[in-house]
């Protein structure tokens, strides 16, 4: 059920910027719905990301991050084609991931 | 606490320990528009649109591919980018939004109450014209701004644009130009641009639509319109209808010529 | 003759494509639809929007001055002080709602002036639409005088300016009297923050 | 729309939802499971989440959580965030630490009820550097702190909230 990702890795001067984005709520369980109903804490808690395989960033988030989020990481060196993945986790257990080529 | 801000004033210089100079204000505003716009999740809403886009629906059961934007049946690239244009099978001037609610009935065979039910949706659920709103103007990127100008019903259009645009009404006498009718003004924080001056349209027609971090929505061209009005105190004005067709033609011809850089991201 | 003829065929096609104002207004009849408290009666101009729309706010002196004299007749003036509490003048000129059609009738309505005016110094978030207005009793004083100018001009702007962009916030039933006394405390009140 | 919409609430404690109160379990069976066998489908099912740290209400307590009560003020820790945002749902702020040997940045908001927003954990490869989009409840110091060898280093950052359009 999970809404889309989509990721950018581009190389330049010897440092690849990931920027991903995911498709998430991140409700703080303190919103009302439009009829005053509490909106249930929703949130992604783990976010990783691998580069060929190889686990490189583990993130640990809160229900503070924006809707919708979007990181920006930084791998020293890489080369075009690697493999870059970005997976997460939320306090639902729902998953989504994406991977792209280094660009 | 007193510590890590004692030695923060030291380092970074006394700017940051007083209160902000108004100029300095109006930059750093700038600099969080920046960064708002390099960190946004609005291509998110590209992908959701291209999806609605290719898939079959309505009594049809086809999909929106075959809709005419006005470069041809299933033309999407570059065509936000001449819009609004007359519609000689509609007989009028439609804006994009305008456009895909027309290929919903006549394509998909929908009925016209049901397409239009829910164009404005929810930061929970975006609606099916703000992702392909999103979706479409993101094909034009790159391209300049030349909506439709020649034909005589696009003259009459642009024309009542203007006219609506000074138009004094409603509960709080405002026009469009009470707010956007004279240079460095703003309300509250937000500048207010002069929708009427060429230098002034331009950056604002090749971002719309946008994506609304206060909300977390995909706004259209059509909502800003009708979220205006709101705000002026009038009554609603109905989606699509000549009046913000017409309002959008004459935006959208004051900052004609600028290349599409969006759909942007929007405080 | 003949010039005649020739300058009729150069302004005949503008004056089609300038639509009037009365034009606009039958299309927006046309094309609005009332929803919750806004309903389409606020469509229909009134003398002073159709003159100030003709004139591009620019009326002819003469006009102006019978229109304001007009609207000056509207204002109606409480007994009494008109000076009401301004820490609830502060709340009023934060609040931006009211009148519009996601607003519950009934529910009371704000000023927006911040919207438009620079006013207590602790709130950096102001407009910059309408004159900023710190210090304004410090520099002007508190009379009676003072205090019926400033109750007028929120009750209705145009009875002293025809075409000003400021809403007619008393007459329009946006604000009650007691609001618009509590917005002359914010403004003339020697404990105000804005005369600090 | 105020500056705080969407978050103005947030605070005070939780009470799970009944969906959270099925899913918890089983996830937790999950990922013991896949520990045991060692066998993990997404990394991140099995990965640590600091509920003690995201739970704190103070900027202090969390850093205990950390283990870094008292970072050393350091001006190789880098902020790169506005000093005004027109809306507090959505700060972009960029952070670097040029500490050598940075292995983790954790980043809080003090203002905000739980002010600990994110930790990140960088291995070989990885410059210690993230770019994210936080919620401000209100005008707020942002607080990072690195940790590089054992040591805590911190920059501090006020950012200010502001109300953008016409608060209708």
């Amino acid at each position: 059920m999970a809404g889309p990702m989509k990721m950018r890795a581009t190389l330049s001067g010897g440092v690849t910027d990931v920027r991903v984005l995911m498709t998430h709520p991140m409700e703080t369980g303190q919103r009302k719905d439009p009829d005053g109903k509490l909106v249930p804490l929703h949130f992604i808690q783990n976010v990783t990301l691998k580069v060929n395989g190889k686990t490189v960033v583990e993130s640990q988030i809160s229900q503070g991050i924006s809707r919708n989020p979007v990181f920006t990481f930084r791998i020293k060196g890489g080369a075009k084609g690697d493999r870059i993945e970005v997976s997460w986790i939320d306090n639902h257990g729902e998953t989504n991931q994406t991977e792209t080529a280094v660009a | 606490m007193k510590k890590f801000l004692g030695f923060f004033c030291v380092v970074a210089g006394a700017a940051f320990c007083n209160s902000l100079p108004a100029q300095d204000a109006k930059k750093e505003i700038q600099r969080y528009q920046r960064m708002i716009a390099e960190g946004s999740p609005v291509e998110l809403f590209e992908l959701q649109g291209e999806e609605l886009w290719k898939k079959p629906q309505g009594p049809n059961k086809v999909s929106l591919e075959k809709c005419d934007l006005g470069l041809g049946a299933g033309v999407v690239k570059g065509a936000y980018a001449g819009l609004p244009r007359y519609f000689k099978d509609a007989d009028r001037v439609m804006d994009l939004e305008t456009r895909l609610l027309h290929c919903m009935v006549t394509l998909q065979g929908r009925k016209r109450e049901e397409a239009a039910a829910r164009v404005f949706g929810s930061a929970d659920r975006p609606s099916e014209m703000e992702s392909l709103s999103a979706y479409i103007a993101a094909q034009s990127r790159g391209m300049k701004m030349a909506p439709g100008l020649s034909h005589p019903k696009e003259k009459e259009a642009y024309a009542m644009g203007r006219a609506v645009y000074f138009h004094r009404a409603g509960a709080w006498d405002f026009s469009c130009a009470s707010c956007h009718g004279e240079e460095g003004k703003r309300i509250r924080m937000q500048d207010l641009p002069v929708l009427y001056k060429p230098e002034h349209a331009r950056p604002v027609v090749s971002t719309w639509p946008a994506y609304r971090v206060s909300t977390s929505q995909l706004v259209t061209l059509q909502w800003r319109m009708n979220n205006c009005y709101q705000q002026m105190r009038m009554p609603e004005p109905d989606f699509g209808s000549d009046t913000t067709v017409a309002l959008i033609l004459f935006l959208t011809a004051t900052g004609k010529g600028e290349p599409y850089r969006g759909p942007g991201t929007k405080r | 003759m003949k010039r005649i003829f020739l300058i009729a065929m150069l302004v005949a096609p503008l004056a089609l494509a300038d639509p009037t104002p009365q034009d606009v207004q039958k299309l927006m009849q046309r094309d609005f639809h009332a929803r919750g408290q806004a309903g389409m009666d606020r469509v229909v101009q009134d003398g002073l929007q159709r003159l100030c729309t003709e004139s591009r706010d620019n009326p002819p002196a003469g006009a102006a001055k019978a229109i304001e004299a007009d609207q000056m007749k509207t204002i109606v003036f409480p007994e009494g002080s008109l000076m009401g509490d301004w820490k609830r003048g502060e709340s009023i000129a934060q609040n931006g709602r009211g009148l519009q059609w996601t607003d519950k009738p009934g529910d009371a309505a704000g000023g927006s002036c911040y919207n438009c005016h620079q006013i207590s110094p602790q709130e950096a978030s102001f407009g910059t639409l309408g004159p900023s207005l710190r210090q304004f009793g410090k520099l002007r004083g508190n009379g009676q005088e003072i205090q019926r100018y400033v109750y007028g001009k929120i009750y209705n702007a145009k009875a002293y300016n025809l075409c000003s962009q400021m809403p007619r916030l008393g007459l329009s039933g946006t604000l009650t009297e007691e609001q618009i006394r509590d917005l002359v405390a914010l403004l003339l009140d020697a404990g105000s923050p804005v005369n600090q | 729309m105020g500056a705080n919409q969407g978050y103005s609430a947030v605070g005070g404690d939780r009470i799970p939802t009944s969906r959270e109160m099925r899913i918890n379990p089983i996830r937790r069976s999950l990922v013991a499971v896949l520990a045991a066998i060692a066998l993990k489908p997404f990394a991140a099912l099995a990965a640590a989440w600091n509920k003690d740290g995201f739970g704190a209400k103070t900027a202090a307590d969390a850093l205990k959580t950390l283990g870094a009560s008292n970072p050393v003020a350091s001006r190789d820790v880098v902020i790169e965030a506005p000093q005004i945002a027109e809306n507090g749902a959505v700060v972009p702020i960029e952070i670097m630490s040029n500490v050598p040997g940075t292995t983790s940045i954790a980043v809080l908001i003090d203002k905000n009820p739980f002010p600990l927003v994110g930790k990140f954990d960088f291995m070989e490869g990885a410059l210690p550097f993230v770019k994210l989009n936080a919620k401000l409840g209100e005008t707020s110091e942002v607080r990072v702190v690195a940790e590089a060898l054992g040591k805590h280093y911190v920059a501090t950052q006020e950012i200010k909230v502001t109300i953008g359009g016409c608060g209708g």
